[in-house]
């Protein structure tokens, strides 16, 4: 069962996320980059992650693809159509992704040396455990992570604002 | 570790002061506070602790380069204040500043790749908002469009890097992953082989090592003069340390890995970067191609990886950073202009501006590795660690690309003091930046008299 | 101590007249350089006649390396040093007749590369031998990019590479003889033991770095092509301090800094090395036929003679070695007699091309007669202070190689042969038609050709203390060597 | 005794330094004075040394004087040191006298030159060097002399340096007696090699002790011969000397007659045991020696410059004491050296004269009838001319038959070939006497009119010089003339242990009695058939006879010799000079440095095309190199 | 609870891994092919995305919560990058009107 709920979340996010490449309008790519995520989340599930799930619905598809539907909208790009690179460049790039593909696939082995933990104790993803990891051991990047949104908020600002207005 | 607590509480600080009014006093507190904050990082010499759960090992080296980078930011913030003070979003710009100074002071004392990673970011992003800084610049926002793609697409490999890591030894930190190589040496699944190759290559983009170096000419010549001299000399000097680190304190036992592309990485670097800058007629471009080059220098010291490589390394970062800060001090103060700064600026300075004309050629000989300047001494200690370790053609291949790097170097020093200016104007510089400037000339002599105290830092 | 003094006084001296009026510069300069003459004739005077170094200073520099700023001077240092002091003088006094720009810069220069030689010539130390090594680069550097004649940037900085092609080889080799030394030192004399441990092919590169290095500096064929153009197109006190002691650097490296320190390297190499030196003088001297430009001749001519001492060297013979010393000295003070004189045709006429002269010897004896006491000097006519040297490095290379010996010896002849034809076509023959009266030396020149001619007849005649000053460092460095 | 030596060379070097230094501020007169009376007293000292030094065992051994350690390395001592021993003496005496007679002549002769002190500057410093040449106890101060002398004849061949052709015949002299003394120069490194010292003493003590024959020592006879070979101008090397007569004439007498030219052969013979241990190198040299006797004497048959036809002379009797040599016989070359000195110094200064009298006129078809005119010219030049012709009982009879003896016993084929070259002397001998003296004035009527007059100064030393060469061979009459050969005995202490070694045969009285009459015969004959020919001759045309036309050119034009050398050594040098620095230096040395900086800039220009701008470009570079990195890491 | 048992039963770890690097791998592509400056930026959290997937995976096979504490950081991160992202974005458009990555193609050589 769990198998084919796998299966099918695969092969949804490997396709979605195949459109997201290759659509024409960005609208479509980010709508088809959302169901992805959503695929990913199930996965999140099913590793039984769901409180890594949730925050995933919510960070990405809540904030992170609304802000690029934001954008999109904002600046009126629904109607830009694709501007192809030069055909000899595309197929470069697809074969490059290609070629990185079937090098990291094949140079992926070793996996045998990850211990496989004993199936019942499968505590990893409750949320007790991860706050209690988050606020104790990871409490330094955690605040350090603070400090980072605070750079990227002023950045943002300070970057995206006209300054056409503000005359000092 | 509490330099870490100073250096955020300044850039909070600083954010504040635009509220709170008191930005005439900003430059000040800052630079008092980044004094106080080398102070702080000194006060933990020889402590050798993993602090926060063992996020960050607070090693001597870790402190050094604390304080190094430090001092840099106060040698900076000084040749910047006119510049940060004159438009809008001064406070902002003090701040980012400060909070890339975190990500930085994060990733030269980093355990754990959770604080890297953050700690690239913290300071990664700062600069693609600073390299873009003026707006209204196309090249600025080429620079940071660049920057940023680049730098994300990057980031993504060093994920992918430390996630294949994570995997094959279930830990982030640094010292736990050295344990499990010294237990695996002979037989390192490969998962964990191409984990460490793809970390490399991601900090091998932050350090600007070819051929993951593109970015770097075109970001660098597309920032306001001053951000790239920030990049050249801090983000340069902590990219190397992380690096650094990264073998030094994790996976220095399975060389077998990455020694190889280090080299060729490294002599890449050193011949690439130098051969293009041959061709420059941009002092900008021609520094950040100057730039890629003395990242390939650096690497000597990781590929050597012996007694003399952490006191080259902080030394030749020193050195480099000092002297490159002057270069582009000085081409700041006289161009101010991001687009281009050709080197037929610099024409008959010696006449125009007799001072700035020696800071100039003082710069350019360090960076040159001529004695007596302090360069040369950089240069000396890297090439006595490879030798140590007997990487001869490496050496050679280092020599050689320091002939090709005299080429351009002089090019400028020429200029100076041989072709005639077109505008027979003096160019005005003012008494504090001719005391800064002089501070740098001093550094750049002085601390090639005394290199035995820098030596003397056991690292 | 003396050396130290020696040494500061010139740095300061170099300060000072930086710091000073252009107007009063040169004399300043003439005063500090002839105090330095002071100094090193009191260490002359003071000198007890032996091999090993004296005055010596040693402070710690960088201790964790074992770099120590460490002076003193054996025979060869202090006969050097000696050189050193006396021509600067003398070349600074050779400008006093010119109107120099800048000449607060140029003075401070030549006196800060004074400085430098002399830190060359007294370093016992690897590290502070190269650092001055490098340092004398710089102000000569300068000198000839702010004062040459045309296209001087590129002529310049020619030079300039091609020596740190070198000088940066050399340093690798320091260095691997540094890591080789038993307490890894780079204190001479344990350099001087680091074959002991260091395999015969690593031995064949430190050979090949250090030879590279002074190879270039003095020049040796097919090193050589900055060499002429540098000389022709320096200021002629650029060409002087270039050709009269900078050029000695290289010799006096391959003395004590190649000589001593890889005994398989020379084993295997110093035979190639010489035939390059020997190939250097047939060659130059051939082309030196062919120069009609005085201050090209000097350059070619230069090479020859330094090709000799080369091979004088590389011979690693006594008389090979002592006639290299001997001959530094007498190239030194000749050559820069010879560009004093391409100076004097200069002024004159505003050329050195030889075709433009002729005739001088009417209208100026005093000059011509100097000028040929000058050009005995340079063919080694025997009385004259090229003859010692000639004669001991041909006996050195004799006793090293006979054909090479031979090859040696036809500088003999040609150097006659270019230098007098030289000399018959500037200073005999008719006055060109057109060519106005040629002034006779007077006042400053005068007093510059009379020390010079002084010192190339005394030398010839009365050797014998240069060569006894010399003897016993010189031996006691072939011993090591042959250890 | 010993201060008095020492002043031997010294007061010639005074007299220079004060004709240098002063020489401006004096007159003419005074410095006549200076440099005539320092050359005197070297005369008169050398004839005190000589007067004690006759009989005195002190001298025979040769006594050393040192003054002062030149060059000492290590075994390596050359010193300034002088050795008196019969050889330097008679060289000396001859140098001394011979010179001062010059000298007194010169204060005539150039009256009337601008650089009269200058030149007397210069003589002096000649003097000086071959009392050097001579004087020095080892062969580091025999070279210095031996330089010195060379470069003073540089001086004086270019003495009237306005013109260019005498300056390029003063280079020429003396780089072609530098090619010699490189020769020199290497032998004597040979010899301390082999020997560890370059004392005479010591090196001929050890070299008579060697094996005859060897190697080495062949080497260094034939190094040094060759440094003879430049200096006494022998095939190869003697083509220089013809155009050293660009100098005043008495600097020929002087130079490239008397003194200098023979310093070859007091080398030769003052290194005699070397040579005799070397049995091959006399052979050599008696080839080169006959061969530059018959070149010189064929060539001086056609000459019409009356100096030219000296020069080559001189060349030829070079030839014949080289010769002498070749077979051992030492002391006759030393014996002819002597009496050479007297009747070609003669020659040269009677010619000086006849120019002197002419204005300059050098050409012999210009000239004849001077009898009249230049009795005591005319006189001398006669005594002269039968001394060098071999015709007893002059010098030259003597010293010439000496030699002839002893070729004939060594080789009985280089005999004839000496006495055709005897022949030959004494036709173009007399040629020049009777061209110039007899018959009738054949050059421009406005000259003899002017006729300068010779002064007392310049016949006073022809007068002195014409008994000498009459005389002169008194100072070795042989055996069979009952004469106790006084110079042979005088000198046997320098030959005493060449002559252990050489075994030269002895000849009986009745075939030396021969050999003198058919040479003298020969040598009546050939004067007899010159002044057939030349004796009244109102014309002389350019050419003999048309059959002889084209020996008569080829000969007249030295054999080409000189266009020879021109083209395959001169033009060549000058070629390869040229060539090496247009191609080898400009296209190839420094062609490759160039090419080196060149291609680093293309690479650079070319290697920044990478950066092309695009991002995208930029990004799939990173991929391909990532790809690269993993697979060469993996696989 | 028995999902994860029973995923790990029936799924290896290798899936996971590879279809986490197909999804990478696919983001490569898409930041190498498109020139829509926004769809290059999706592309990249495509990237990232598909890495948390990978540390999530490791994380829950290995029982390692670290995995999990980690892929919170990253989505920090890629949240602050596409702010900061965007606004440059942004900031470009007001200039040059364009969102075509190859019109900014000034700097070179």
């Amino acid at each position: 069962m769990t198998v084919n709920i796998f299966y099918a979340l695969s092969v949804v996010a490997v396709l979605s996320a195949l459109m997201v490449v290759f659509t024409k309008k960005p609208v479509n790519s980010v709508l088809f980059l959302i169901v992805t995520l959503f695929c990913i989340a199930g996965h999140y599930i099913l590793l039984n992650a769901q409180f890594l799930a949730a925050v995933h619905v919510i960070v990405y598809a809540g904030a992170i693809m609304v802000l690029f539907l934001y954008v999109i909208m904002m600046l009126n790009l629904t109607e830009v159509l694709q501007v192809n690179k030069p055909d000899l460049l595309r197929i470069a790039a697809v074969v490059s992704g290609g070629i990185l593909l079937i090098v990291l696939v094949g140079s992926l082995k070793g996996l045998d040396t990850v211990a496989s933990g004993g199936v019942d104790s499968t505590q990893s993803g409750l949320i007790e455990r991860l706050g209690y990891m988050l606020y104790r051991d990871y409490l330094l990047p955690f605040e350090l992570s603070s400090i980072l949104f605070l750079t990227a908020m002023v950045g943002a600002v300070m970057i995206a604002k006209s300054d056409e207005k503000i005359i000092n | 570790m509490n330099t870490l607590i100073v250096l955020v509480s300044l850039g909070v600080i600083a954010l504040l002061s635009e509220l709170l009014n008191f930005k005439k006093v900003l430059f000040p507190i800052t630079c008092a506070g980044l004094v106080v904050a080398t102070g702080l990082s000194m006060y933990d010499w020889n402590s050798n602790a993993y602090v926060y759960n063992r996020m960050l090992y607070i090693d001597n080296f870790a402190i050094v380069m604390t304080s190094l980078i430090c001092g840099l930011s106060v040698l900076w913030f000084c040749f910047s204040k006119k510049y940060l003070e004159r438009d809008t979003y001064t406070t902002d710009k003090f701040a980012l500043i400060l909070f890339a100074l975190t990500g930085a002071a994060v990733m030269v004392s980093y355990n754990n790749f959770c604080m890297l990673f953050l700690g690239v970011e913290i300071l990664s992003l700062s600069m693609y908002i600073l390299a873009g800084s003026d707006k209204k610049s196309l090249a600025g926002n080429e620079a940071a469009l660049k920057y940023f793609i680049i730098g994300s697409f990057a980031t993504g490999f060093l994920l992918l890097g430390i996630a294949l890591i994570y995997g094959v030894t279930g830990t982030f930190h640094l010292d736990t992953m050295m344990m499990y190589i010294q237990a695996h040496q002979t037989d390192l699944p490969q998962l964990f082989k191409v984990g460490i190759l793809l970390i490399l290559v991601a900090m091998a983009f932050k350090a600007s090592v070819v051929p993951f170096h593109y970015w770097a000419p075109d970001v660098y010549t597309g920032s306001p003069t001053l951000v790239t001299a920030f990049m050249a000399t801090v983000v340069k000097t902590v990219a190397i340390v992380a690096l650094f680190r990264l073998f030094v304190i994790g996976f220095g036992d399975a060389y077998d890995v990455w020694l190889t592309p280090v080299i060729i990485m490294s002599m890449l670097t050193m011949l690439v970067g130098n051969l293009i800058a041959t061709y420059q007629n941009q002092v900008k471009r021609m520094l950040a191609y100057s730039s890629i080059a003395h990242a390939g220098y650096l690497l000597i010291a990781i590929v050597a990886m012996n007694q003399y490589s952490t006191g080259a390394v902080f030394y030749y970062t020193m050195t480099y950073s000092i002297a490159s800060l002057l270069a582009f001090g000085i081409v700041y103060l006289l161009k101010d202009n991001i687009e281009s700064v050709g080197v037929e600026e610099f024409n008959g300075l010696s006449k125009r501006s007799p001072f700035l004309a020696f800071g100039m050629t003082v710069a350019m000989l360090s960076l040159a590795g001529i004695p007596p300047i302090a360069g040369f001494f950089a240069k000396y200690f890297l090439f006595s660690a490879a030798l140590k370790e007997e990487y001869y053609a490496l050496v050679i291949v280092a020599i050689i690309a320091s002939l090709i790097g005299i080429y351009y170097y002089f090019k400028v020093i020429i200029a100076i003091y041989f072709k005639e200016s077109k505008e027979a104007q003096v160019a005005e510089v003012n008494t504090t930046n001719k005391a800064l400037i002089g501070l740098c000339i001093i550094l750049l002599i002085g601390l090639s008299v005394i290199p035995e105290v820098f030596l003397r830092l056991r690292f | 101590m003396l050396i130290i003094l020696l040494t500061v006084l010139l740095l300061v001296g170099s300060i000072v007249v930086a710091a000073g009026k252009a107007g009063h510069a040169k004399r300043v300069a003439l005063v500090f350089a002839s105090a330095g003459l002071v100094i090193s004739l009191i260490m002359l005077f003071q000198f007890r006649s032996g091999a090993e170094a004296q005055f010596v200073t040693s402070i710690p520099w960088v201790p964790s390396l074992n770099i120590h700023f460490h002076l003193a001077a054996d025979g060869i240092s202090l006969l050097l040093v000696l050189l050193t002091t006396t021509l600067t003088p003398l070349i600074i006094y050779s400008s006093f007749n010119k109107q120099i720009a800048r000449a607060n810069v140029f003075y401070s220069l030549i006196l800060f590369m004074q400085m430098a030689l002399v830190g060359v010539f007294t370093a016992m130390d690897g590290f502070l031998f190269y650092v001055f090594w490098e340092l004398a680069l710089i102000p000569i550097y300068f000198i000839c990019l702010l004062w040459g004649g045309d296209g001087r940037a590129r002529i310049t900085f020619k030079f300039f590479l091609y020596t740190m092609v070198g000088s940066l080889f050399m340093l690798a080799a320091l260095i691997i003889l540094y890591l080789h030394t038993p307490n890894q030192s780079f204190a001479i004399d344990q350099l001087y033991q680091a074959h002991n441990t260091l395999s015969p092919t690593l031995q064949h590169g430190v050979f090949w770095g250090l030879f590279l290095a002074f190879a270039v500096k003095m020049p040796i064929f097919p090193f050589h092509t900055w060499q002429p153009d540098t000389y022709t197109n320096a200021p002629t006190q650029g060409s002087m301090l270039l050709s009269a002691i900078m050029l000695k650097m290289g010799v006096y490296g391959m003395i004590r800094w190649l000589l001593p320190t890889v005994p398989f390297g020379m084993d295997a190499y110093a035979g190639f090395a010489a035939i390059l030196a020997v190939i250097g003088i047939v060659y130059a001297s051939c082309i030196a036929l062919a120069q009609v430009d005085f201050k090209r001749l000097i350059a070619y001519s230069s090479l020859a003679h330094v090709g000799l001492m080369a091979a004088g060297v590389l011979s690693q013979t006594e008389h090979g070695v002592i006639g290299a010393v001997m001959q530094m000295l007498s190239h030194g003070i000749v050559v820069f007699a010879l560009f004093f004189a391409a100076d004097v045709f200069i002024n004159r006429t505003g050329s050195s091309a030889l075709n433009a002269l002729g005739g001088i010897r009417t209208s100026a004896p005093l000059f011509a007669t100097s000028f040929l006491i000058v050009i005995l000097g340079s063919i080694a006519l025997p009385l004259t202070s090229g003859f010692p040297g000639e004669f001991l490095l041909l006996s050195g290379i004799f006793q090293f190689n006979i054909i090479l010996a031979v090859f040696a010896g036809l500088t003999v002849i040609l150097g006659a042969v270019y230098m007098l034809r030289a000399y018959q076509k500037a200073c005999l023959g008719e006055r060109r038609v057109g060519a106005g009266e040629f002034r006779d030396i007077t006042g400053v020149e005068k007093t510059v050709f009379v020390i010079v001619a002084v010192c190339i007849l005394a030398l010839g005649i009365f050797p014998k203390p240069i060569l006894d000053l010399a003897g016993p460092s010189v031996r006691r460095l072939l011993e090591i060597s042959s250890q | 005794m010993r201060y008095l030596i020492s002043l031997i060379p010294v007061l010639p070097l005074a007299g220079f330094l004060i004709l240098a230094f002063v020489g401006k501020r004096l007159n003419k007169v005074s410095a006549g004075v200076i440099a005539c009376g320092t050359v005197f007293s070297a005369f008169i000292l050398s004839l005190i040394v000589f007067m004690n030094a006759n009989g005195n065992p002190t001298f025979e051994n040769g006594m050393t004087i040192t003054l002062f350690d030149w060059i000492s390395v290590g075994s390596f001592r050359a010193t300034f040191s002088f050795l008196i021993d019969p050889l330097s003496l008679v060289f000396l005496l001859v140098i001394t006298g011979v010179g001062f007679l010059i000298h007194l002549y010169s204060v005539g002769y150039m009256k009337e030159d601008e650089g009269y002190n200058r030149y007397f500057s210069y003589l002096n410093l000649f003097i000086f060097f071959m009392t050097l040449l001579v004087l020095g106890n080892n062969f580091l101060l025999m070279f210095v002399g031996w330089e010195g002398v060379g470069f003073c004849s540089y001086l004086l061949i270019g003495f009237w340096f306005k013109n260019s052709a005498y300056n390029d015949a003063a280079v020429k002299a003396f780089v072609m007696n530098r090619i010699g003394d490189l020769g020199f120069l290497l032998g004597i490194i040979l010899i301390f090699i082999t020997f560890g010292s370059i004392e005479y003493a010591s090196v001929f003590a050890q070299a008579g002790q060697m094996q005859p024959g060897g190697f080495v020592i062949i080497a260094i006879t034939l190094l040094l011969f060759l440094g003879a070979i430049g200096k006494s101008a022998q095939i190869p090397l003697y083509t220089w000397l013809p155009d050293a007569m660009a100098g005043p004439t008495p600097v020929s007498a002087l130079i490239h007659a008397a003194t200098m030219v023979t310093a070859g052969i007091y080398m030769i013979a003052r290194t005699n045991i070397l040579y005799t241990m070397a049995p091959l190198t006399l052979q050599i040299i008696a080839g080169i020696g006959i061969a530059t006797a018959l070149l010189g004497a064929t060539i001086g048959l056609v000459q019409n410059d009356i100096k030219k036809v000296l020069a080559y002379s001189t060349v030829s009797q070079l030839g014949l004491m080289f010769l002498a040599l070749g077979v051992g016989a030492y002391n006759a070359a030393v014996f002819h050296v002597v009496t050479h000195a007297f009747f070609k110094a003669l020659l040269f200064l009677g010619a000086g004269s006849v120019i002197h009298a002419l204005h300059g006129e050098q050409d012999i078809r210009r000239m004849g009838g001077l009898r009249k005119l230049m009795p005591v010219t005319w006189l001398a030049f006669l005594i002269a001319s039968i001394a060098i012709s071999g015709i007893p009982p002059f010098a030259g009879f003597f010293s010439k038959d000496e030699i002839l003896m002893h070729v004939y016993a060594s080789n009985p084929m280089l005999w004839v070939l000496a006495v055709l070259c005897s022949v030959l002397t004494a036709f173009y001998v007399f040629r020049l006497f009777f061209l110039t003296f007899s018959g009738e004035y054949r050059g421009d009527p406005a000259t003899i009119g002017h006729l300068h007059k010779t002064p007392m100064s310049m016949s006073g030393p022809l007068i002195v010089l014409a008994v000498l060469s009459a005389v002169g061979g008194l100072i070795g009459i042989p055996e069979l003339f009952s004469g106790g050969n006084l110079l042979g005995q005088f000198l046997s202490p320098v030959f005493g242990q060449s002559a252990l070694h050489l075994h030269l045969p002895a000849l009986s009285h009745e075939v030396e009695y021969v050999l003198i009459g058919i040479s003298v015969v020969v040598a009546l004959l050939a004067v007899l058939f010159a002044m057939y020919l030349y004796a009244y001759r109102k014309e002389v045309s350019v050419t003999e006879s048309s059959a002889l036309r084209p020996v008569h050119n080829f000969v007249y034009h030295k054999y080409y010799v000189d266009e020879l050398y021109q083209t395959l050594i001169t033009k060549p040098l000058q070629w390869l000079g040229d060539k090496t620095y247009r191609i080898l230096e400009l296209k190839v040395v420094d062609g490759v440095v160039e090419w080196i900086g060149r291609f680093v800039v293309m690479c650079g220009k070319s290697l920044r095309l990478i950066q092309n701008g695009e991002s995208g470009i930029y990004l799939l570079a990173m991929v391909v190199a990532i790809i690269v990195l993993i697979v060469t890491a993996n696989f | 609870m028995d999902n994860l048992a029973q995923t790990m039963q029936g799924i290896p770890l290798e899936y996971y891994l590879w279809l986490s690097v197909i999804l990478f791998s696919i983001g490569v592509m898409g930041v190498l092919l498109r020139r829509n400056i926004i769809i290059v930026f999706m592309c990249i959290e495509l990237m990232l995305n598909s890495v948390n997937l990978l540390l999530a995976a490791f994380g829950a096979y290995r029982d390692d919560t670290n995995g999990q504490v980690f892929v919170f950081f990253v989505m920090a991160v890629s949240a602050a990058e596409v702010a900061v992202g965007l606004a440059i974005l942004v900031m470009i458009y007001r200039n040059t009107k364009s969102v075509d990555i190859d019109e900014l193609s000034k700097l070179k050589w």
